[in-house]
């Protein structure tokens, strides 16, 4: 028979203003095994944790039922408060009486009828609690980094300094991502690829980093420290070695003349050839084919690059290519996008040329841009003398156009915009509608209030309702100054436009790949908000830049730093803990039918020929043997068994069946 | 049949087959036993008739475990049981040397009872015998239609081929003329109340003797989930209410996908209770949802229940 | 709203199992977003929806439960991978066994629900206890051997 | 108006319009959106704000709820659902609603006539501002 | 194809070019208008309030009545079309007005949304296909420059109405392309008109529409269309310097067509 002590958690009010914490000590108190009972109204709390351990202690406990917020928050904690006390954590039970009773439920005495009965549940269950041994598993000492952006490249970079190898995983021909389109970064100004194209050409070089550019994830099995990856290697059209980045065949590639192929760098603001680099600092610095424009792909004729080419590189008949890699764990860092604008018609940037997004002027303002840096109009290649920037496009939208959350920087990138411009051409003028103007960072305030100060950006608080496109070729802009209460009919050259921020689109397939969860925008959840926020709930995987949600470069460069830590945190270890709640087979009731091992998703079942001894029985048969580094606690073995011989330790057929006797009493 | 035993004799003889899984005649003429022939001598007690209806798969279980070969007599039907139990490895193939008996479909003693009182003998009911079979009784003799005295499971015979043999002794016939699953289409057509007191009065006649488990084929564990107290509390009076009351829908669930729809189990209910009708509840939904499948008909086909699609219908659709 | 009507009104009995990746994390949520259900609901956590062996259904039918549901991970999204398309196939057989047995369909649901669902998650229990609560009090399946 | 009588009218509104005035954010997308900007006193941007507030008497009596065309601009775009259009148009309805409430009478509309009037115009302007 | 037609107030009086030549275009693609008989004013304005029951039973007697029929609901009148399509969305969707409007109706089954609702121009684009007018015409308007005029009520609200893109609509300027025509694209073809301000007060309705025609002439258009008796009438009585023609596009198209002069 257990000791059972029951510690029921006020959570301040959380929990007591609506259960009724004294009342459910009092009927817990005589269920079966409990020899404790207590509140407390931080039970989390170091003195809460005291109070624990000093009743394990006097009353000699060997199981503990909390009941407290969610296991999914403190379980963890209250593990290790037993462990102090030298109880084995698997004898912890967590009865959810916080987000499963006293915050849904209002009337105090149905919540604390409620909360009586998940104790009960927990009571039972830890009265069949028996130790549980965490075991072991090797680490393979290689991290992947989905994704080449900034954040990726820190990410990549940090981990290979200290001593890992990593390999990095990108989509697009060259690593750099977005902020190798971007023109200066704010709140400092530097010149984004002054900063970027070191870090590109480091990863480049590093012994621990291996780049697989034009590439994809195309499959992941496995688990926290032993994944195999499949990663599918788009045939380049180009030998990689033979190349030396001369630039030869896209000065040549007669489809660069024709402008029928946008650039995806440029945003479509010019064109590109068929073979082609994305940007001039492109690394690796290896033109690739799209085949999907290229005329010799499409007829069979042309061939122009593999010709001229002076090293003999350019190979047509490449195949992609397959690989599998083991890694011990995987950063997601796969970076964002703007908004899809289709659906918001009211601001013509369908309909004019001359309203723009951020990014595309972050390509016009850029030297190397389509430009050459000079901002000019796309409609007349005149400069604009008046500019309109509108903020929140899409951006804290609550129906399905836009997205519920703020973008986090747009209003820093816009009030570099601003000022980029005016100290470029002093005399443009430009207006800034705005919702609120945010600027919580380091120097952010002050960088905003820069450009109305000092460059005397005209900021307006209020939102546009539509831009009017006018005969001669200006934008009307018809929007609100709330301040002063009046409608605004403003003439402008040019609008731009602070799309939304998204998610990679292909994010959801690498999610559901790595089965690390992703919330209602798409983008990658964390551990814990707070306390774990590099981390997905997934062992093994982590988070690194826009992925998990909106931030600017210096934020995304800590939080790739921070996911590095915790990737070489997990790789300096030869071995991992494994979750002591595995299957577990009995072979007196195992039948070797290998139902089991059918629905296994891990292999992790096996079988051998035992010697099987008990009452009436002793002979060598099959039966199933699970291995525990392997197993990770499903249970779908258990509910396939027929014969019952498969049981789940801490989830145990006995235990849930408890569970549900007792609810159901 | 004696042709069979002939046979039977030589396997044993040349030492082929250590021994030979048949039936033995019983004290009346409708009761053969399943049995187990060690010698050439004792198979002068071996039969083979109408009434040998037993499955005799199941008994190869602990025959697999012997020394030699040990010979088996199969009928069409429950070849998908031998099947099934090498898919689960509970049968060695090697170990067996299958006699693929042929079959007309087997006798309901039950039927030929009802309105014949007093036998003391039948025949006729032999594989090469008469469409007639032929019954005495102490008040005269009368012949009745073999076909009409078939066991239920007949009318829905799954086909004259063997799944898996060694050799075939006998001209099997298909006896299948009823719907398999009509009366499953009469149950769901009831309403919920209807439906339950069809089987509150079914299951209630169940006193427990294990008689279906013990013959079920699919039924082989070694230690039947019912003997484990670990799905339990402490308190013995809560497995034993629990398991008095869902003891056919586990049993039926746990053969789900695997039951091949020999019939044994309503076979030997000494009830009568139609336990068939939940294991074809099952057959019926897995082939509606997920397709046709016969449990034993392919030894390497997964099970449906150990399988799945992407695109498969969710619970409570009624498809 | 007097104390003899709030007495006489059925309250049913409701098991959720819940897996702990996804729906109980949906559940969490639901909670931290202060989403109301009834107090009916309550709640068991099992590490996949794939774990819920048929018996514990079976067994809070057996037990008074009025209404049984499982929530695991939207198909595709499941923590161990497969582990709810195996769930999904025995329940859906499962609760056509019952409904054949006379515990009506409306008494079991199966429901994905993400951990970023905690709306779904508390209009489904909401949904599901107004469905039992339509039907009344579950006495079929622990009465299924007793004749009067 | 005493408290209740605001409190009933504010929920009225809410009611009426099945829109939450609470999910405004004041952007101010329905005031830069709207044609009868210039016509209104109370502005598409504060309906929400003058319901939320309680200042139920100056929005009945505002001219905006006889200025707003209905042309649904400020609906279609808002980016939070809350539907200033609606709320308006509530407003008007209790208005109207009340005895004397009327922005067109019947006496009237043989001035306002001329040939080329279609029925619609009639209708609808009947419809919008009368009970 | 024969569908339930139901004309409106203004169609059978002031705006009789919009229903006669949509009659005429329609025998010539060949599919029918069946006129609901005794059809009730749908009020010209949908009566936005959850409580509204009352306003709305004449829109729903025509769509039960279509439903009878087993057909579709034709409208040509803008605002026809937005009270007729948005009081269906609330009889399918929205459970309260649903069963209260039920109630009042007392028919021997409620009605519930069932019956589609479509304007002449959905009906031209998705059931006939503007490919397949093109090749009928028989007048194409080669040369002409024309503004569609959308107004709101067929756009607007987007999600209800599902039209069109709200603030990029495409269709009439498809339809003007059908016709052998040059659409003119101009910022205002979905700004309100005025609406039925102009009986009250003319101003702002002069205001609106002038903003109209120098948006839609500015851009090169010499004629507008549109499909609502209210903007023409609003649009008519505009004194803008720049005012150009603007025609029912029903009467185009049976120009178009060739069956501009017919005998209907």
């Amino acid at each position: 028979m257990q000791r059972i002590g029951v510690f029921v958690c006020h959570c301040g009010t959380n929990i007591a203003a609506t259960v009724d914490v004294k009342k459910v000590v009092e009927l817990v108190r005589f269920e079966p095994g409990v020899v404790f009972a207590d509140d407390y109204m931080y039970m989390c709390s170091e003195a809460g944790q005291e109070k624990i351990i000093a009743a394990i202690k006097e009353h000699d406990l060997t199981g503990l039922v909390i009941c407290s917020c969610s296991p999914r928050m403190h379980e963890k904690t209250f593990r290790a408060c037993a462990e102090k006390a030298g109880l084995n954590p698997y004898m912890v039970e967590v009865a959810n009486i916080r987000e499963q009773c006293s915050w849904i439920h209002k009337d105090r005495e149905e919540a604390t009828e409620k909360a009586v009965i998940l104790a009960r549940a927990a009571i039972a269950k830890v009265n069949l609690n028996t130790p549980l041994q965490e075991g072991e598993s090797p680490v393979t000492k290689r991290a992947l980094i989905i994704g080449g952006g900034i954040a990726g490249i820190q990410t990549a970079l940090d981990i290979a300094d200290a001593g890992y190898e990593v390999d990095i995983v990108e989509r697009e021909p060259s690593i750099g991502g977005r902020m190798s389109q971007f023109d200066k970064t704010f709140p400092t100004l530097d010149c984004a690829s002054c900063i970027l194209t070191p870090k590109m050409v480091e990863v480049n070089q590093h012994p621990n980093i291996t780049l697989y550019t034009y590439s994809e994830v195309e499959g992941v099995s496995g688990y926290v420290g032993n994944f195999d990856v499949k990663i599918r290697k788009k045939a380049r059209s180009v030998d990689m070695s033979a190349c030396t980045g001369c630039g030869e065949c896209q000065a040549k590639c007669p489809l660069g003349k024709m402008g029928k192929i946008p650039s995806e760098f440029d945003r479509g603001l010019r064109t590109r050839p068929a073979i082609y680099m994305p940007f001039a600092q492109a690394v690796p610095a290896v033109p690739v084919i799209d085949r999907e424009n290229c005329t010799y792909f499409k007829t069979g004729k042309c061939g122009v690059c593999a010709k001229i080419c002076p090293s003999k590189a350019v190979n047509y008949e490449q195949e992609d290519e397959i690989v599998t890699v083991k890694y011990g764990a995987i950063v997601v860092a796969t970076g964002f996008d703007i908004i899809n604008l289709d659906k918001f018609g009211e601001y013509a940037y369908n309909e004019s040329p001359d309203v723009i997004t951020s990014i595309e002027l972050e390509r016009l303002m850029n030297a190397s841009g389509p430009t050459g840096g000079h901002l000019e109009r796309m409609s007349d290649h005149k400069q604009p003398k008046d500019i309109v920037f509108i903020q929140c496009v899409g951006s804290r939208c609550d129906d399905e156009k836009g997205k519920p959350y703020c973008s986090k920087v747009c209003c820093m990138y816009t009030a570099k915009h601003a000022m980029l411009i005016k100290d470029h051409w002093p005399d443009t003028n430009i207006t800034v509608f705005y919702i609120d103007v945010r600027t919580p960072g380091k120097n952010f305030d002050e960088f905003y209030r820069r450009a109305v100060e000092q460059y005397h950006v005209n900021y307006v608080k209020g939102q546009v309702g539509k831009v009017i496109p006018q005969p001669d070729g200006s934008l009307l802009v018809q929007g609100v100054d709330l301040l002063d209460n009046k409608q605004i009919m403003k003439k402008t050259d040019m609008v731009v436009l602070a799309a939304a921020v998204e998610p990679n689109k292909g994010v959801r397939k690498i999610a559901t790949m790595l089965t690390a969860s992703i919330d209602n925008n798409d983008f990658l959840t964390e551990a814990h908000a707070k306390l774990r926020p590099v981390e997905s709930p997934t062992a093994g995987i982590f988070l690194s830049g826009m992925a998990q949600g909106p931030k600017d470069i210096p934020e995304t460069v800590s939080q790739a730093g921070a996911a590095a830590v915790k990737v070489v945190g997990l790789l300096a270890k030869d071995k991992l803990k494994t979750n002591p709640c595995t299957a577990k087979c009995d072979p007196m009731f195992c039948n070797g039918c290998s139902t089991c091992a059918n629905v296994c998703p891990y292999g992790a079942i096996t079988y051998e020929d035992q010697q099987v001894r008990g009452p009436g029985v002793n002979e060598t048969r099959r039966v199933a043997v699970v291995n525990n580094a392997l197993c990770q606690g499903c249970g779908a073995c258990t509910s396939a068994c027929p014969s019952g011989a498969m049981d789940l330790q801490g989830f145990s057929n006995r235990q849930i069946t408890t569970e549900v006797d007792s609810i159901c009493r | 049949m004696q042709g069979l035993i002939d046979r039977l004799t030589a396997l044993l003889s040349d030492g082929t087959v250590a021994r030979v899984i048949g039936w033995k005649k019983g004290d009346m003429a409708y009761n053969p036993e399943p049995h187990m022939f060690e010698t050439a001598e004792s198979l002068k007690d071996f039969v083979y008739d109408g009434f040998c209806g037993a499955n005799l798969s199941k008994m190869m279980i602990e025959a697999s475990k012997l020394e030699g070969k040990t010979a088996v007599c199969l009928k069409p039907c429950d070849t998908y049981s031998f099947n099934q139990l090498i898919r689960e490895h509970r049968v060695v193939r090697e170990n067996a040397y299958i006699i693929g008996v042929g079959c007309r479909g087997k006798l309901d003693i039950e039927k030929i009872k009802k309105g014949n009182k007093g036998i003391t003998s039948i025949s006729g009911t032999e594989l090469d015998g008469s469409d007639d079979i032929k019954i005495e009784t102490i008040y005269g003799d009368k012949n009745i239609s073999y076909k009409d005295a078939l066991l239920d499971r007949c009318h829905v015979c799954k086909g004259k081929d063997h799944m898996i043999f060694d050799e075939v002794w006998g001209e099997s016939k298909d006896t299948a003329d009823q719907e398999r699953f009509a009366e499953v289409e009469k149950i769901e057509a009831m309403t919920p109340e209807e439906k339950f007191a069809f089987f509150r009065n079914e299951l209630s006649k169940c006193i427990r003797c294990n008689a279906c488990r013990n013959v079920c084929p699919a039924c082989s564990c070694r230690k039947c989930i019912f003997d484990n107290t670990k799905f339990d509390a402490q308190q013995k009076a809560n497995v034993v209410s629990f398991e008095e009351r869902m003891f056919h829908i586990i049993r039926a669930f746990h053969v789900a996908g695997r039951c091949t729809d020999c019939g044994e189990c309503s076979r030997v209910c000494p009830e009568g209770i139609p336990l068939h009708l939940f294991n074809r509840k099952f057959i019926k939904d897995i082939d509606k949802f997920y397709g046709e499948f016969q449990a034993g008909k392919d030894p390497e086909a997964q099970s449906p229940l150990t399988d799945f699609t992407f695109e498969d219908i969710e619970p409570g659709e009624r498809g | 709203m007097s104390m003899n009507e709030e007495k006489t009104e059925f309250r049913p009995l409701i098991v959720a199992f819940c897996c702990n990746w996804c729906s109980y994390a949906g559940a969490d949520l639901a909670g931290s977003s202060r989403l109301s259900y009834p107090a009916d609901v309550k709640i068991i956590r099992v590490p996949c929806s794939g774990r819920v062996n048929p018996m514990f259904i079976l067994r809070a039918f057996e037990r008074g439960a009025d209404g049984v549901i499982i929530c695991g991970c939207h198909p595709g999204d499941c923590h161990y991978s497969t582990g709810n398309y195996y769930a999904r196939r025995r329940m859906t057989l499962l609760f056509s066994m019952l409904d054949y047995m006379g515990v009506e369909n409306g008494r079991t649901r199966v429901e994905w629900c993400s951990a970023a669902e905690g709306v779904k998650f508390s209009n489904t229990m909401n949904e599901f206890c107004e469905k039992v609560k339509s039907l009344g009090k579950s006495v079929r399946l622990g009465d299924i051997r007793c004749k009067d | 108006m005493t408290k209740q009588e605001i409190e009933k009218k504010v929920e009225l509104i809410k009611e009426i319009s099945g829109c939450d005035p609470y999910k405004c954010m004041k952007c101010g997308k329905c005031s830069g959106s709207c044609p009868a900007f210039n016509e209104m006193d109370v502005k598409p941007h504060q309906f929400a704000s003058y319901i939320v507030n309680g200042d139920i008497e100056s929005l009945v009596s505002s001219k905006s709820l006889w200025k707003c065309l209905t042309c649904l601009a400020c609906i279609e775009r808002c980016p939070r659902s809350v539907q200033p259009g609606k709320l308006i148009d509530a407003a008007r309805q209790l208005v109207e609603r009340e005895r004397g409430g009327d922005y067109l009478h019947a006496e009237d509309i043989p001035e306002l006539l001329d040939d080329d009037v279609p029925q619609q115009l009639l209708v609808s302007a009947y419809r919008r501002y009368r009970r | 194809m024969k569908y339930s037609y139901y004309p409106g107030c203004t169609l059978k009086n002031k705006a009789q070019d919009l229903d006669v030549y949509a009659r005429r275009a329609a025998v010539a693609l060949g599919f029918e208008l069946e006129e609901i008989p005794e059809w009730q004013c749908c009020g010209g304005v949908y009566p936005m309030g959850s409580d509204e029951i009352a306003t709305k039973l004449s829109s729903v007697r025509a769509l039960n009545y279509a439903k009878e029929q087993g057909q579709d609901l034709i409208t040509l009148c803008s605002a026809c079309h937005h009270v007729l399509k948005r009081v269906n969305d609330d009889m399918k969707n929205v459970a309260d007005i649903s069963d209260r409007a039920n109630n009042y109706m007392g028919l021997d089954e409620p009605y519930k949304g069932e019956t589609t609702v479509v304007h002449f121009l959905e009906v031209l684009r998705d059931r006939i296909g503007f490919d397949e007018i093109a090749k009928k015409v028989v007048n194409p308007l080669t040369g002409k420059k024309i503004g569609a005029y959308y107004g709101c009520l067929v756009l607007r609200p987007g999600k209800i109405l599902e039209f069109d893109d709200p603030e990029d609509p495409k269709i009439m300027e498809d339809f003007i392309r059908a016709l052998g025509a040059e659409p003119v694209i101009y910022p205002y073809r979905n700004e309100c008109c005025g609406a039925y301000s102009s009986l009250k007060e003319g101003g702002v309705s002069q205001e609106r529409t002038k903003l109209i025609f120098d948006s839609s002439e500015g851009f090169g258009a010499d004629m507008l269309i549109t499909a609502c008796p209210l903007c023409m009438y609003n649009l008519n009585k505009s004194e803008a310097d720049s005012k150009i023609p603007v025609y029912y596009f029903t009467e185009l198209l049976a120009e178009a067509l060739g069956v501009k002069e017919g005998n209907s």
